[in-house]
Formats: structure tokens, C-alpha cells, sequence
């Protein structure tokens, strides 16, 4: 049931609204181009944005300090992930000293949430979530990243080497 | 080369049963004949223990790695034994150790080159009245100064 | 100063008395002759029972009682002579054994005689060569003269008595230990219950004593229960042979009833500190006793009610006299060596904590310490006593750490504080 | 070590009170195992039912009104209305500090330690450790990843010295093959130089360790615990039919373990290693995956609607000319739908199995505990089940002569899962191939050969439900796990 009301100019034509709006852009507009240097938007992709140490990106392996990877496949990343995405099969290492390492690491990418369980549940700090958060690909296979791309991937130069009570 | 008990080391060896009623009593008695007899306990000496006694060779070398006088390495010529418990250290017993390691040359337990002396620390000898006491094989010598163990390392033949 | 009355010393000074025809003149053996052919075995216990010896070897268990456990119907019984003597700072039984091993003889005799067993074992310690040597030539002199094997003296008793060499374990001297060993397995005590009176050496009843206890029993069945009450103090009766050591003038062992103050044995019988030294503390009953410090030796009587008081032991009666030249946690070092060494390594608690407790003083003797190193060191030691283990080593090893640790702390904190000791 | 033989039901039974709970116990019987079966919970490493009393890892203090100080309970007898108190301050603090002095040494190993999960100190610490280690100092280094035999990795490091395998290989097997050498702190559990544990009960030892220092070679490193559903089964390896718990993983849909479980009478609480191998079989590698029809001498994978088809036609042949031939490695139920099938809805006489009655119903054992020479776990049932349809005889031998003379023109085989059993199962069939179509059920790819013509993949004892007769006539049930293989179909559905 419509509910009639007295027609008013006002309300019809919204001057108002539209000059409270407009002096808030102006502001912005005049202010930009007195101070072109100090505008606030950053050109991307030339300049990327600054991230904070606690990024959550792409999965990192470290490594210790004679470069092989720090992760001893005790399961506990696979186990904590909600998403399911870690599948690790261990194996017997010929070296006695060192006695079990992943012989396949994989992260499938699509599924990741990006929470960090993993880092969280991680006993010897073998995986780290990394500061890189452009990802795009064509294929899905790509996107499942194996243990030599998580430890050794160009982007992290050598890989990296974490120094917790080693 | 397979071990062989000597005769008259075989007729102890058989008297043993006479004097326990339960056969395993004797295995100690046994592991003590075996060292006088081949110098120490090597594998070898423990497994013929083993069918000796008809014991598993596990649980013989179990009884010889339990006590400290059954010795699982090869004993110099003169094993010489001095106690570092709390009265004998504070007579100085400390002093003449480290003085025989410098003058044999050779760590707590090791042999000197030419076979002749092991030297090990023990426990209380029971000789804490005259101390510091050591043992050079079975023999104790009492009061025992630097200048008193060179004279007797002298003697030894 | 009174001469004192001697009981299991009062031959020792007469020429060759380890030859069975001269200690039989001095009145060898007529005690078990008397008892082998006029008394029954119950009198015999009641008598022991009455004269209220206790036992010697460390724990001051009543002779008279332990013997009363055995059952009286048991086809097959033992009598095991534990002669093992790893307490440091006690050497009180080499002397009786290497001097005089006819008493022992004797007193085992009478024993046997008193449990109806027929066979014995003296169980002694594998570095006593000399006392090995001494106890078989008297064993062989006896069996020759009928004192032992078939109907001894003619009586319908029967006994012959062996000697087992040990191989270097203190923890064989525990009475359960000495059991494992000499079933032929490692000296690792038995679970109790069963007690070894009800199920010890082949699960059959043992009475297992020790040299000292069984060497007074000849003079007890000589003189009777009251002349045994008169000497020492009421409630432990007899005498008790000490060993004195450490820089004292004269160290030995010296026989002295119970209740004889400790003032006297450091100061009249040991001729006091040897040099300048002046006395710092004492360790009254073997290396598991817990220390007395300067002043409370001065006051100190030595017998079993007394030494409790005080939260120490008269355990095997080895007087360790400790100098002012000494660091008190250089001596603790050397003790939780020993106790780390010594521990069977069956039950945890014992295991585990010596092997902690020698880290944690070494690494306040070499200057690691950390305050909280003091506090961890009383809490390891209260939670190792109080019958945490199979056997009391786990008590003997966290005693001294514990009474160490409270009664000369400023030693401990200076060390911790300054990084150095206090000498 | 004192053993205290577990005294029959035949003590009367005695009430005591635990925590305030009135629980009934028999008379001068295991404090301990009176607890724990009334569903106390109380800390204990040393002690294992099945075994004697060690009393030395120090865990299972109680308190008993009476007694000046708490006791361990594994080593107390049950006596007349006894009150027990297990949740008192001091025997709490007894506890954390035993359990204290276990861990100062223990190597910090869980990431790689096969036990993580299901590991003694781990449930104890949770339950109630809890505590800030005050430990600093150097632990004692002791010698790892020892292999002792092809079935047991021993590290001596991880190792509480509870003593539970020394007194197991002592008691069980009684070939005293290991022993804890050295004294205190640098005691060390192992065999006599490292050599290799040779008897068929070396994987007990795992089961009964309750730490990570014996771990078991076959499962080493292959999945983590908590990834694992246990479901209660029997061992198919011989006809002594011990109770099993098979671990299998629901996701991976793969079996990696079999552990015994306790049953009195049959098998205790032990099982020997022959049986703990024979999960292998229903592996996906060693399994028939799809239905195979023989074209042209060779075996090409079709559909199961395709294979109805066939199987219909044949059906129609007349009743005389199918025979069938059984091998004994099915479940009760199995062999009667089988019988049912072919007798009612065919109406064929010839129906042969292979059960040997007298070898079936041998009880003597071969190894030192446990195994029986009849590799098949339900030859008395097969035996029970033939002989309710009062068939003529039709035992092995009368098959294969009955072969050479007049063979039918059809046979059905149900083969065998696990081929130890009839290792020269093939040989049977290789002389005459007059005999016209041959159609194979079973599970084994090593049979995948083109000498039938029809092989249908069918259920191995992990994925079926049913019973298993032993050899004493005891019928015990199995319990289904995941299924391995999704084109396997189970007998009722094959034969309808």
C-alpha cells in the first residue's frame, strides 16, 4: 500500500547531497595537485607495496645451516592445516645422524587458506609463510609446489636458512 | 682360534656345582676364573662362559658390564687402582693421580704403550685409615706419596 | 680416660690369632660348643632378642627380630655374611676378617645353629683379597677339626659355610642386592615384599647379617643378655667398632661402647687435627649420613637415638672428620660421583636423579651455577628419599646432597655468587 | 624379578575401595590390574599383565589407608576391603617427579620418533606433567638407529629401562636375547653385540615398549599415528586365528599395520611376526583392480555389467557340467552363499574345497608360541560348512583326479589371498586346458595370468565382514575396514 507525500523540490533534486560530495573530491583534487610527490596511491606493479614481517604469502621451507631443509616430515603442519593441503611422505635419510626427511613435500596452492596452522605447528621452525603474494598462473598443476620450489625457488635466493637453536 | 679353560681351570670350574644349589650362582664365580685365566672378558671369552653356563651370551655380558673389577678392555701388566672417594681426597689422592697420568703419560683407564700399566680410579678401598690408598693388582699399598709410588713403580718388575 | 670393655676386639692384639689352635685357647669356640650342645634354637633367639643387639652393618635392625621372621619349618634355609662394605669410610670389617676370621666363623655357627640352616655364604667384597685368603684357610682349619660340614663337634648339626667374591658394586652390599648378585644375575635389588626373611637367595627364607653383628654373638652367649644391656645406652646396647679417617692424628678403628661421645674419639682416641686444621665438619655414620657440622659434633653421642635426633644416622659407624682446608662443594662433587657411579640404574628416580644432581654440583663447582641451582638441588633430593625406590641408596645419595646443601649454604651461594671458591 | 602368577578366577572376589569407588577385585591378586580393569587410571610404564613384576619405573604409586607411606601398587596384593587412594597431593607430586626424572634424559626425538602419538611419556606429560623443565645441564648421549633383526629398530637413547622387553624375551619366547647392559645412568638395552633377534615374536617387543626405543622396521617412518582408525579383526595367518587390531588409513585408503589384541584364550596378548606380515596382502600393487575378460590370450579389463552378461550365459550350461573348487581363506558366511549358490540356484554336485580336516584341526604349535602349520584361518569352518550339505566327498586330491579324468566344462575358482598357503595353486590348472572356460574369484595379482577366463577381483579379510572358525571350532568375528580397491565386490554381490 504506497503511502503518499507531499512532493518537495528539495528532496527531488539532491543539490545538496551533490555539493557535500563535490567539496570532499575538490579537497582531495586541489590538495593532489599542489603536492603531486606526496600522493598517497602507489604506482603497482612499478612499486609495490611495503609488508609487514608477519605476511602471510607463499610457503617457505628453510633450510639448516649446511642448506639441506630443516623439516624432519613429522607430520604436524599436515596434521593442523584445516585445509588439508600439505601431503608429506617421510623417509629413512642415509645419514643416521639425521634419521628421517621428507622425500616429497607438496602445498597445493589452490586449497591453501593462508591461515599459518603450519607455521604455528612447525616443532623446528621448517616452514614459514613468505612475503610473496603474486601467484597467478594458467595451469592448476603449477600450482602444486613441490619441495625443491619451496625451499630453492628463484625468488628466495639461495633459500633460507633459520638459525632457531641450531 | 676358539677359548679353552685350562685343566686345572676346568676341575674349578666343575666345582662350582658342588657349592650352589642354584646352577646360575656360579656365573660369577665363572666370569672371575675367566679373567685370571685369559686377562680379560672379550667376546669370545663371554660366549664360552655362555655354553659353559648355559646362559644366553645377553645375559653374561650383562652380569661382566654390571661390575667394575670384570674388565671388558685389555689390562696392562700392573692395574693400578686408586681410590677417589671423599677420604682419600682429602688426604691429596687427587695429586698422586694426576702426577701418575703425567708421569705414564696415558688417561684415567688407559694402557701405557709397552703393556705394563693401566692406571683407573675406584671407588672406596676400605683402606680410608691409611689413606690415600691404591691397588696395583690385588696387592694394597697404603700412605702412598708421589715420592713412595715412584720408588714402588721402580720395584715392579 | 676409662680403659673401654672390648667385645669383638678383645683378642685382636694377641700374635697369629687367625690360627684356629691359639684363638681356641683364648676361649675360641667354646661358646658354640656350649650352644650346639645344651641350648635349642629358640633360646637362642630369645636370648639375642633380649640382649637387644642391633644390627651392624648400617641399618640397626634388631638381630633378635629379623631372626624371629624366618619360618621355623622352611626345609631350606640360608644364612648369607654380608661382608660387601662399600661404604665409603668404613673399614671396620677387613680388620675383623683379615685379623681375627675365626669370630666370624663362630658367630655364623651359632646363627645357623639358631635359624637351623645348613648352609652359609660370607659374601665378600672382590677387592679384599687378603680377607678371601684369611676366611678360606680358617674355613679349611675348621672342616679339618670338625668345627664345620658333617655333625659339627659331634652334634647332629650339620653346616658348611662357602666364601663368594664380589666384583666391585657398592650396591651388593644392600641385603637384596647381595641376593641378585649372587643368583648369578647383576646386584640389582629385589621388589619388597617379600622380604628376603620370607623369600631371599632361590626364593628360599634368608637371614642375611653383617660380620660385625655375627662376630659379638660368641661374647653374648658367653656373658649373658644383661651384661651386654650394661655397656652402651639403653636403647643400643653393646659396642661398636668405628672407623675413624680424615686428617686426624691417629685414624682407625677403635672399639668403643655405644653412646660414647664423638668429642672424645675425634679429640682423646684420634689425638685430634693433624697441623693447624681446625675442624669443620663431621660425617658420623658412612658417606650416606648426614653431615654434622662443627658445633653439633661437639655435642654429639654416638648411638643410634641420638644421631637420629639430629636428622643423621650412626649407619656403619665411619667417622669422616672434615677439615677447614677442604670446600664443602668440591667434597659434594666427589660424593654424587660416587652415588652416580654406585646407582643399580633400575629404579628412575635414583638413576636419573645422582646422575642430575653430580651435573648440577659440578657445574656449581666450576662456576656455572645459577641461583636457582640451590633450591633444584634440595627439591631433587626430597623428592629421591622417602621410599621412592626399590632399595635406600636413592635415600643414601640424596641425604648428604640434602643435608650438604642446608647446612652449609653460604659455601654453595658463594660459589654460585662470586664465581670462586671461599678458600 | 618376582612373578606373580595371576591367580584364576577360582580366588573370591574381594570389594575395595578406589578414590571412593567400590570396585571387586580377587583376593591377594595385582592391585594394579584390579585398577586398571575397574577403570582406574593409574601411571604405569614397568608393568604389563602379561608379564612378571619389575616394580622399577616408579609410577604407580598409590596410597593405601594403613600404610605409612604411598606404595606401588603393581607390586601389592589385593587384601580385604583395602582402601586405595590414587589422587592424593603427595601421590600426585610422586608422579610429575618420577615422571621428571624420566624425561631429563630423553632425547627430544618426537619429530622423527615412529611412537609420537601413542608414546608413554607423551600421554603421561599431557595428563599430568605440565611442568617447566628444570633440567640445564648436558643429557647422557647414548648410541641410536640400531637395527637388531629385519623386524625391530632399536635406539637406546630413547630407552626408560622399564625392562618390559628383557622380562618379555625371557618369559614369552624364553630366549633371553636381550639384556640391559653397563650400570646406572649409561645402562643400555640391546642384544648380545648388536646381533639379530631371532624368533618369530620380535615385534611383540614393539608393541609392549612404551616408548619410541624399540620401533618396528616394516612400519618405519610410513604414517603417523593419529592418521590411523584401528579396527578389531583376526589374523588369516594360520588356523590359530589370534585377535588383531589393523590400522588402516580411511584417506589414503591404504593398511599399515597389524598389532595383536588381547584375547584369553586364544592368543594372550601376543602374536607372532609371520602374522603381523600378512596386511601385505591387500595392498592395492598386489591386488586385482578391475574385472578381466581373456580375448584372444590376452587379459583386457571390462566392466562389471559386461562380465553379468558373461556370467549369465554360463549360468544356462547344464548343472552337471560346473564344478567349483574353494580355497578355505574365505569367511563362513562367504562359503555359504557360495554352497547356497551353486547347490540351490544351479543345482551342481561337484563343489571341492581344499581344506585338509586333519591338518586343519592340528593344534601343535611349530614356533615357540603361537603358529600352527594350517596357513588357512577358517578351514573348520569350510570343513563345518560342507559337511551341512552332505555332498559326496570332495576333499583336494579327488578334485584334481576327477580333473585329469572327466573335466567339466566350466570351473569356478575361489582363490587364495594369501599364496603362502598353496604356493603351487597354478600348477593345478596347467596341465589340461581341454576344460572350457575357467572363471577365477579372488584378490591376488600374481594370478592375474592369461590361463583363466574370466578373474574378478573380489574382498580380502580387511574389507569384509564375517567369522573365521579356528582350529580349536572357536568362530570369532571380523569387522570391515575401508575399502581398498572400489571395483573389488564382495561374494554376495558376484554370485546373484
Amino acid at each position: 500500500m504506497l503511502i503518499k507525500r507531499p512532493p518537495s523540490y528539495h528532496k527531488l533534486f539532491f543539490f545538496r547531497g551533490m555539493l557535500l560530495g563535490m567539496t570532499v573530491t575538490l579537497k582531495h583534487f586541489i590538495l593532489n595537485l599542489l603536492r603531486i610527490r606526496k600522493i598517497p596511491t602507489i604506482q603497482y606493479p612499478e612499486k609495490k607495496r611495503e609488508r609487514s614481517a608477519r605476511f602471510k604469502g607463499k610457503h617457505i621451507l628453510t633450510k639448516k645451516l649446511d642448506g639441506s631443509i630443516r623439516c624432519t616430515s613429522c607430520l604436524l603442519c599436515q596434521t593442523a592445516c584445516p585445509a588439508r593441503c600439505i601431503k608429506i611422505t617421510p623417509s629413512e635419510h642415509p645419514d643416521p645422524k639425521v634419521e628421517k626427511f621428507p622425500i616429497s613435500f607438496q602445498i597445493d596452492l589452490l586449497r591453501c587458506v593462508m591461515c599459518g596452522y603450519c607455521e604455528e605447528a612447525c616443532p623446528v621452525d621448517a616452514i614459514r609463510m613468505g612475503q610473496e603474494y603474486e601467484w597467478a598462473d594458467y595451469s592448476e598443476s603449477s600450482f602444486i609446489m613441490d619441495k625443491e620450489y619451496l625451499s630453492n625457488r628463484p625468488a628466495l635466493q639461495g633459500g633460507v636458512i633459520s638459525k632457531v637453536n641450531s | 682360534m676358539n677359548i679353552q679353560f685350562s685343566p686345572n681351570a676346568l676341575k674349578e670350574f666343575k666345582s662350582f656345582d658342588t657349592l650352589y644349589d642354584n646352577p646360575k650362582s656360579k656365573l660369577l664365580p665363572t666370569l672371575h676364573l675367566a679373567q685370571k685365566e685369559f686377562g680379560y672378558l672379550s667376546p669370545e671369552v663371554i660366549e664360552y662362559v655362555a655354553t659353559l653356563t648355559e646362559l644366553s651370551p645377553a645375559k653374561v655380558k650383562e652380569v661382566a658390564s654390571f661390575y667394575t673389577m670384570l674388565h671388558k678392555k685389555p689390562v696392562g701388566k700392573y692395574h693400578i687402582q686408586i681410590c677417589t672417594n671423599i677420604s682419600c681426597t682429602m688426604m691429596k689422592s687427587r695429586e698422586l693421580f694426576s702426577h701418575l697420568k703425567k708421569k705414564l703419560k696415558i688417561e684415567a683407564g688407559e694402557t701405557t704403550q709397552d703393556k705394563k700399566f693401566t692406571l683407573s680410579t675406584a671407588e672406596c678401598l676400605g683402606g680410608c685409615d691409611k689413606a690415600p690408598t691404591l691397588r696395583i693388582n690385588d696387592t694394597y699399598y697404603y700412605q702412598v706419596t708421589p715420592e713412595k709410588m715412584e720408588q714402588l713403580l721402580k720395584e715392579l718388575p | 680416660m676409662t680403659p673401654t670393655p672390648k667385645i669383638v676386639f678383645q683378642n685382636l692384639h694377641i700374635p697369629n690369632i687367625k690360627k684356629l689352635a691359639v684363638y681356641r685357647e683364648h676361649g675360641g669356640y667354646t661358646a658354640a660348643q656350649k650352644v650346639l650342645k645344651e641350648t635349642k634354637p629358640e633360646d637362642i633367639i630369645t636370648l639375642v632378642k633380649n640382649s637387644g643387639l642391633r644390627g651392624r652393618g648400617g641399618a640397626g635392625f634388631g638381630t633378635g627380630m629379623k631372626w624371629s621372621f624366618v619360618p621355623k619349618d622352611a626345609p631350606l634355609k640360608y644364612l648369607l655374611c654380608n661382608a660387601d662394605e662399600g661404604e665409603p669410610g668404613t673399614f671396620k670389617d677387613r680388620i675383623l676378617m683379615e685379623q681375627i676370621p675365626h669370630s666370624t666363623l663362630e658367630g655364623m655357627i651359632i646363627a645357623c645353629y639358631a635359624i637351623q640352616c645348613p648352609r652359609a655364604y660370607i659374601y665378600v667384597r672382590g677387592e679384599y683379597t687378603e680377607s678371601i685368603e684369611a676366611l678360606e684357610a680358617a674355613i679349611q682349619e675348621c672342616t679339618k677339626n670338625n668345627f664345620l660340614g658333617k655333625n659339627i663337634f659331634g652334634t647332629p648339626f650339620s653346616l658348611d659355610i662357602h666364601v663368594f667374591k664380589g666384583a666391585g658394586a657398592y650396591i651388593c652390599g644392600e641385603e637384596t642386592g647381595l641376593v641378585t648378585s649372587m643368583e648369578g644375575a647383576k646386584g640389582q635389588p629385589k621388589v619388597k615384599p617379600p622380604f628376603p626373611a620370607i623369600s631371599g637367595f632361590n626364593k628360599k627364607p634368608t637371614v642375611i647379617n653383617n660380620v660385625e653383628t655375627l662376630a659379638v654373638l660368641p661374647w653374648i652367649i658367653l656373658n649373658g643378655a644383661d651384661n651386654y644391656k650394661k655397656i652402651g645406652t639403653e636403647k643400643s646396647p653393646g659396642t661398636k667398632l668405628f672407623c675413624l679417617s680424615g686428617p686426624v692424628k691417629n685414624p682407625g678403628t677403635y672399639e668403643l661402647p655405644l653412646g660414647f661421645p664423638l668429642k672424645d674419639l675425634i679429640y682423646d682416641i684420634g689425638g685430634g687435627l693433624t697441623g693447624n686444621l681446625k675442624l669443620k665438619a663431621v660425617i658420623p655414620g658412612g658417606l650416606s649420613a648426614p653431615v654434622l657440622t662443627a658445633e653439633e659434633t661437639m655435642t654429639m653421642t654416638m648411638d643410634f637415638e641420638s644421631l637420629a635426633k639430629v636428622g643423621s644416622m650412626l649407619g656403619s659407624g665411619g667417622v669422616i672428620v672434615i677439615a677447614n682446608d677442604q670446600c664443602m662443594v668440591d667434597l659434594l662433587s666427589v660424593i654424587t660421583y660416587f652415588y652416580k657411579h654406585e646407582s643399580c640404574g633400575q629404579c628412575t628416580p635414583c638413576r636419573e636423579g645422582t646422575g642430575w644432581m653430580k651435573k648440577v654440583v659440578d657445574s656449581i663447582l666450576h662456576q656455572r651455577g645459577r641461583a636457582e641451582d640451590i633450591p633444584l638441588l634440595q627439591d631433587i633430593s626430597t623428592n629421591m628419599m622417602g621410599g621412592r625406590t626399590i632399595c635406600a641408596l636413592s635415600d643414601a645419595a640424596a641425604m648428604p646432597v640434602k643435608s650438604f646443601v642446608t647446612k652449609f649454604k653460604q659455601e654453595f651461594e658463594y660459589h654460585i655468587k662470586n664465581k670462586r671458591c671461599h678458600l | 624379578m618376582t612373578s606373580h602368577s595371576e591367580p584364576k578366577a577360582k580366588n573370591p572376589m574381594v570389594k575395595i575401595t578406589a578414590d571412593g569407588k567400590v570396585i571387586e577385585a580377587p583376593k591377594g591378586g595385582n592391585l594394579l590390574k584390579a585398577l586398571l580393569d575397574n577403570g582406574v587410571s593409574v601411571p604405569h610404564y614397568c608393568y604389563h599383565p602379561g608379564l612378571s613384576v619389575a616394580g622399577c619405573c616408579r609410577m604407580c604409586f598409590v596410597e593405601v589407608e594403613g600404610q605409612p607411606r604411598p606404595l606401588i601398587s603393581c607390586n601389592a596384593t589385593v587384601t580385604e576391603n583395602m582402601v586405595v587412594k590414587t589422587q592424593t597431593e603427595t601421590v600426585k607430586n610422586i608422579q610429575k617427579w618420577n615422571l621428571a626424572f624420566h624425561l631429563i634424559n630423553h632425547p627430544l626425538d618426537c619429530p622423527i620418533c615412529d611412537q609420537a602419538g601413542e608414546c608413554g611419556l607423551q600421554n603421561y606429560y599431557m595428563q599430568f606433567g605440565k611442568y617447566e623443565s628444570r633440567m640445564e645441564e648436558e643429557k647422557v648421549k647414548k648410541r641410536k638407529v640400531i637395527p637388531i633383526g629385519d623386524h625391530v629398530m632399536l635406539d637406546t637413547e630413547r630407552c626408560i629401562l622399564c625392562s618390559r622387553c628383557v622380562r618379555f624375551f625371557d618369559e614369552v619366547p624364553k630366549t633371553s636375547e636381550m639384556a640391559i647392559f653397563n650400570r646406572g645412568d649409561r645402562s643400555e638395552i640391546g642384544t648380545y653385540e648388536d646381533k639379530a633377534l631371532n624368533n618369530n615374536y620380535t615385534l611383540n617387543s614393539v608393541d609392549i615398549c612404551p616408548v619410541g626405543a624399540l620401533t618396528s622396521r616394516d612400519f618405519r617412518f610410513k604414517r603417523r599415528v593419529w592418521f590411523l582408525k584401528d579396527i578389531p579383526s583376526i589374523c588369516p595367518g594360520c588356523s590359530t586365528g589370534c585377535n588383531v587390531t589393523i590400522s588402516q588409513d580411511p584417506i589414503e585408503k591404504r593398511t599399515y599395520r597389524m598389532r595383536p589384541r588381547f584375547n584369553e584364550e586364544v592368543n594372550g596378548y601376543w602374536m607372532c611376526d609371520y602374522g603381523r606380515m600378512r596386511y601385505k596382502h591387500t595392498h592395492r600393487e598386489s591386488r586385482i583392480s578391475t574385472p578381466l575378460i581373456k580375448k584372444a590370450a590376452t587379459l583386457i579389463p571390462t566392466e562389471w555389467d559386461e562380465t553379468k552378461h558373461e556370467l549369465f550365459t554360463i549360468f544356462k550350461t547344464p548343472a552337471s557340467q560346473i564344478s567349483v573348487l574353494i580355497t578355505p581363506q574365505y569367511t563362513s558366511e562367504d562359503i555359504t552363499h557360495i554352497y547356497d549358490f551353486f547347490t540351490k540356484t544351479i543345482g551342481t554336485q561337484n563343489i571341492f574345497h581344499c581344506a585338509d580336516s586333519h591338518l586343519a584341526s592340528d593344534s601343535t604349535v611349530t614356533d615357540e608360541l603361537l603358529f600352527r602349520r594350517d596357513k588357512n584361518p577358517n578351514s573348520q569352518g569350510l570343513l563345518k560348512i560342507s559337511a551341512h550339505y552332505k555332498l559326496q566327498e570332495q576333499n583336494l586330491s579327488l578334485f584334481q583326479q576327477k580333473l585329469k579324468s572327466d573335466p567339466w566344462t566350466i570351473l569356478f575358482i575361489f582363490g587364495p589371498h594369501d599364496l603362502e598357503a598353496y604356493p603351487e595353486f597354478l600348477s593345478w590348472f596347467k596341465e589340461n586346458n581341454s576344460l572350457k572356460t575357467k572363471i577365477y574369484i579372488g584378490t591376488q595379482v600374481k594370478h592375474q595370468i592369461p590361463l583363466f577366463d574370466l578373474l574378478l577381483p573380489t574382498l580380502t579379510f580387511i574389507e569384509t565382514e564375517g567369522t573365521f572358525v579356528n582350529f580349536k571350532g572357536l568362530s570369532q568375528k571380523l569387522s570391515r575396514g575401508v575399502k581398498l580397491i572400489p571395483e573389488a565386490k564382495p561374494i554376495c554381490e558376484i554370485l546373484c
